[in-house]
């Protein structure tokens, strides 16, 4: 089977008769493969960056709460300092028509507020950083 | 306006030469391709963030309105009348949304000689209120739910009317909206507190605590009838569209003709007669929409009329091959309807997908940004809608919709089957989009047996079963990743060119 | 095959899992498509330069089947056969051109239990030479032009039919094609001289003298029947196609249904029937096409049966709502026409333009290579039947068909008008294409007046006004290029990024 | 008016309140701009260079006869030191079944033949050049 680039990040891959047009497209660190419609989240990585990185994250007892998407923020609902459950609130972004308030997914103390009532967010941004409890 | 003459009746051309389409995305798209196709030059109006955008860039004229927010643009009515003043637009194509259904604006075009492509703003001032509407559509002899039409007295008059129409019933508010102020009652001593906790949500929600009482119609169907009036007082009706496939009170999916109305002879007359009138009685004219709830017995009840064209026209006018915005412009231009109910048939079938930038993986939260590679489905009986091309940024200030993708066979199996191939077509890169969503939903069985009602997708929700890949094309996925890895890093001098990669699934 | 589940009737899944589609470019990608709806996996072949065609992009499986001549690939039918094999294919559909009408490739699929999709092999063996073909249709009772059927003996005999039938009259090599070996006689006199020339000319290019005689029709329409029947003896006529709008004997412009047919009532349902009698005659199953020359008066004349589906098939799909590749595929599986006669109606007006990679301002030579962008229009009553995409690098080895555009509307003017916006809104960049010609074709007078006859386009061409931009637009095309030009230039840092531009117009 | 770029060389012109969409590519040392399915070419050059091309194409009086297409050779129908007509074939090309004459522009002599018979070519690939007679 000798790939076959179609277009940028569009492979048509034919093992033995089968044919099959994937369409790659670079998602932060991993990858969106889409076939027909249906598209799946795959990680690829070098072995060596790949340990280091899970090392990291197994060292990190803090969570960032990232806008899922660009937008405007409508409300702050923390101050660094307070202490929180996991679940809560703690900022609404809007856009599209649309509020969606984003959650801890831990409990915890905030220890970072990076973004204002109606500030403009892009889609990853790292609005909170929510330190969990030693123990 | 190049090349746009011997392209139209004379007739039209001669009242309307420019026109103005107070609106973006597709519906502003698809009213500029209607008036390209009449040899009418067209102006567009953008905001800050559509300078760019693909209706603009279809447009003979544009003019540039105001900020991103829509409060500051496609809802300013008085720019939106000075650009037509400036460019000398005769008359003003509202599409659907923004300025559509305000009457006041509507108003304000008629005081200023500019026509406004839609009813009359007293028709709209009319249907705009619901209490309004119903005794208008009740006086006209159209079936409404039963129940009161005013603000309840008291508890006791609750408990009398819904013993009286039967339960389950409904409490809504006068002044609501949005689910508000509602509650459903299955239990006559339920009715006392729930009409305290409706009134006081009325209070706090809208600054009026009148809440009236209606029957509560289980598992109903969304059916809506497409009508077309003159301004002489000739109106007819297209057929119906069933939108019951709803989330959160969003249709995503509409088709026409409606499956319920097919198994129930009769059935489509009867509606469309009860919609012609209750239009009529409100002194309607051009094209608009009669919404009925239709309950499992084939009883209809008059919902609200919207007053415009609908997002899902583009059904009906695949199955009776008569283009709506046409009309629409000729009857505000003062043409007669030339069509006879008898000149309406419907052929075949059509059905819609509404292609929204949200993230179905992520709650469906809306998904703006930067389309990076567009690829769009095409062949036999396939009609794109589009606001969208690759490359256009998708702004966060604006509704979500970015294609209309509807297909049309002769049979519901077929265009059920035609619209997955297309779906499967279909590529949107850069933002996340519903695509995923379609195909599921096709493929249920439920679905494509038509038993639909406006719970179906919550429903579905709860049963659906994750699609799940084929093994071997997941192994071929994640090879496609590892090329696209490998031609990035080869592209990447500092990064080593050939280093032994490996892949994980993460869901 | 993926997700075919629940798409299409039991019995046609059952006799087809798996069809190979013989064939490249947009009738490729047309069946597959079809074969997607129906549930059926799909096996493409390719030639060497057609590894990343759109048809394999799309199918299910794909064979390599020789180098990029198509002597070495498409036409080999061996290699074809084996690939049928190796893959489980029950099934060939050949599209058109390539093997679709060569009776020895049909009768090698029946030998070897692989369904042709198409005729038997016989019926295009009796139709596929024309004089076998004529005296077919003469025995059926279909007008054939009148003359004779058999090389002339002398010019005595000539002289003799010419007098009975009336000059002018054609002379045509019995083994003739491609107007060689062909002379139109308008006087008595000339008619030995005529004979003399065709005759020689014949033996040179066929190595076969025989001439025989025809009436020539002065201004004809090229008018064809859409027949489909099955293996049972049921056939049905579909309407017809106006062809007459050729370029070298090439179809540009195709409509349905034809203005000529409109303005004769019954000549549509004299001509279905004779069309249906030539083709029950020749025991003909499945899709196919009788072609007429139409006089001025509406006599029509048998010229020919095409055993296979048309390039131009889409026209017939949009205006009689039947899908006639699905239908190709159920007769093929043994299926019974289930549609009548009574079944078949036209509803408003279709019109296709095949866009070309040629180019008009050099002679219509080829233009393969690269497509560098391609905006394709959408919309209300557009289909597109495309074999190509942004990238990809049109060979040079086949014919020059690119994408069929289609539109259909309510009347023949407004389809007129939407093909006009729709050709407005194509681009495809890096090659040249027949784009601009579609405009000035339709914008003629007499091409929207529906006077049409198979000499229409070179009558135009000594007439055709070429366009001519508006100095504002032309104002805007040296803005456009000097911004580009600019963009370039600050890209390329060796050159003076801002230096005074001049342009020069060269058209 | 400020221009603006929607797509790689699209753009939309806004003169007053019209507005025009062109669609711009380079084409040899020209500009072909589309608006609407119209196109038009345009040369789009720095005075300097202009001056130059100018006077070096009036020194010349060669003739270079150049595949307008990419295609295969069937025929070469001259030869170095033919003497021959204007207008008179000197190569036949091939591409996508159509075979297509290349006629020499002006009289002269047949100073290069640069292609043979089954020979694939480029698209603007010169294939003869023919000289003017003095005089």
């Amino acid at each position: 089977m000798k790939p076959v680039q179609a277009e940028p990040g569009v492979w048509s891959l034919t093992p033995g008769s089968r044919q099959r047009e994937l369409r790659v497209e670079p998602d932060g660190e991993q990858y969106r493969v889409t076939l027909r419609g249906r598209s799946v989240r795959l990680l690829v990585e070098d072995p060596r960056s790949w340990a280091g990185a899970a090392k990291g994250k197994g060292a990190s007892r803090a969570a960032k709460v990232a806008s899922p998407m660009p937008g405007r923020v409508v409300r702050v609902l923390v101050e660094v300092g307070h202490i929180i459950e996991a679940g809560q609130g703690v900022v609404v972004v809007e856009a599209m028509k649309m509020q969606n308030e984003l959650k801890s997914p831990i409990a915890g103390t905030v220890t970072q507020v990076q973004v204002s009532e109606g500030a403009n967010v892009n889609g990853k941004q790292v609005l909170v950083v929510v330190e969990a409890h030693a123990g | 306006m190049a090349g746009g003459s011997s392209r139209s009746p004379a007739t039209l051309r001669d009242v309307f030469r420019k026109v103005l389409v107070a609106n973006r995305g597709e519906i502003a798209v698809r009213v500029i391709r209607a008036l390209r196709e009449m040899g009418i030059a067209s102006v567009a109006v953008y905001s800050d963030v559509d300078r760019a955008a693909l209706h603009v860039r279809m447009a003979d004229e544009a003019v540039g309105i105001g900020g991103a927010a829509s409060t500051d643009s496609y809802l300013r009515g008085d720019r939106i009348l000075a650009a037509a003043r400036r460019t000398g637009a005769e008359a003003i194509h509202p599409g659907y949304g923004f300025l559509s259904e305000n009457a006041e604006f509507a108003a304000l075009c008629e005081s200023e000689g500019i026509v406004f492509v839609g009813p009359s703003s007293s028709a709209i001032a009319k249907l705009g209120s619901k209490t309004s509407a119903r005794k208008l559509a009740k006086a006209a002899g159209t079936p409404i739910p039963p129940g009161t039409e005013q603000g309840l007295k008291s508890a006791e008059e609750a408990r009398a009317v819904a013993r009286e129409i039967g339960f389950p019933v409904i409490l809504k508010a006068e002044a609501g909206g949005g689910g508000k102020g509602m509650r459903r009652v299955e239990r006559e001593q339920d009715i006392e507190a729930a009409l305290r906790d409706a009134s006081s949500e009325a209070e706090r929600s809208f600054r009026n605590p009148a809440v009236y009482i209606e029957k509560f119609i289980v598992r109903p169907r969304h059916i809506e009838i497409q009508v077309l009036g003159d301004q002489y007082g000739n109106m007819i009706y297209l057929g119906e569209r069933e939108c019951s496939l709803q989330r959160r009170h969003q249709k995503v999916i509409e088709e026409a003709p409606s499956p319920f109305v097919e198994r129930h002879p009769g059935l489509r007359q009867r509606m469309g007669e009860a919609a012609v009138a209750a239009a009529l009685a409100a002194g309607y004219s051009n094209a608009g929409t009669v919404e009925f709830m239709v309950d499992d017995s084939g009883n209809f009840y008059f919902l609200e009329m919207n007053t415009r064209l609908q997002v899902e026209h583009p059904v009906t006018e695949m199955v009776t091959g008569i283009d709506l915005v046409h009309w629409q412009l000729r009857i505000a231009a003062g043409e007669r309807l030339t069509l006879t109910q008898q000149d309406v048939s419907l052929r075949g079938w059509a059905m819609e997908c509404r292609l929204y930038a949200e993230d179905p993986d992520n709650g469906y939260m809306p998904s703006p940004g930067e389309i990076s590679t567009l690829a769009l489905p095409s062949g036999p009986g396939i009609r794109l809608d589009s606001g969208v091309y690759p490359g256009w940024c998708v702004p966060m200030d604006y509704d979500p919709l970015l294609i209309k993708l509807a297909a049309w066979a002769g049979t519901r199996q077929e265009v059920v089957s035609r619209l997955i191939r297309a779906l499967e077509e279909t590529y949107i890169g850069g933002i996340r989009t519903n695509v995923e969503f379609f195909l599921d939903v096709l493929a249920d069985a439920a679905f494509q047996a038509g038993d639909l009602h406006t719970g179906f997708l919550e429903e579905w929700f709860a049963r659906r079963i994750p699609y799940s890949w084929p093994e071997a094309d997941l192994e071929l996925a994640r090879e496609a990743a590892k090329l696209t890895a490998q031609t990035r890093a080869a592209k990447r001098p500092e990064l080593p060119a050939r280093s032994r990669w490996k892949e994980i699934p993460l869901r």
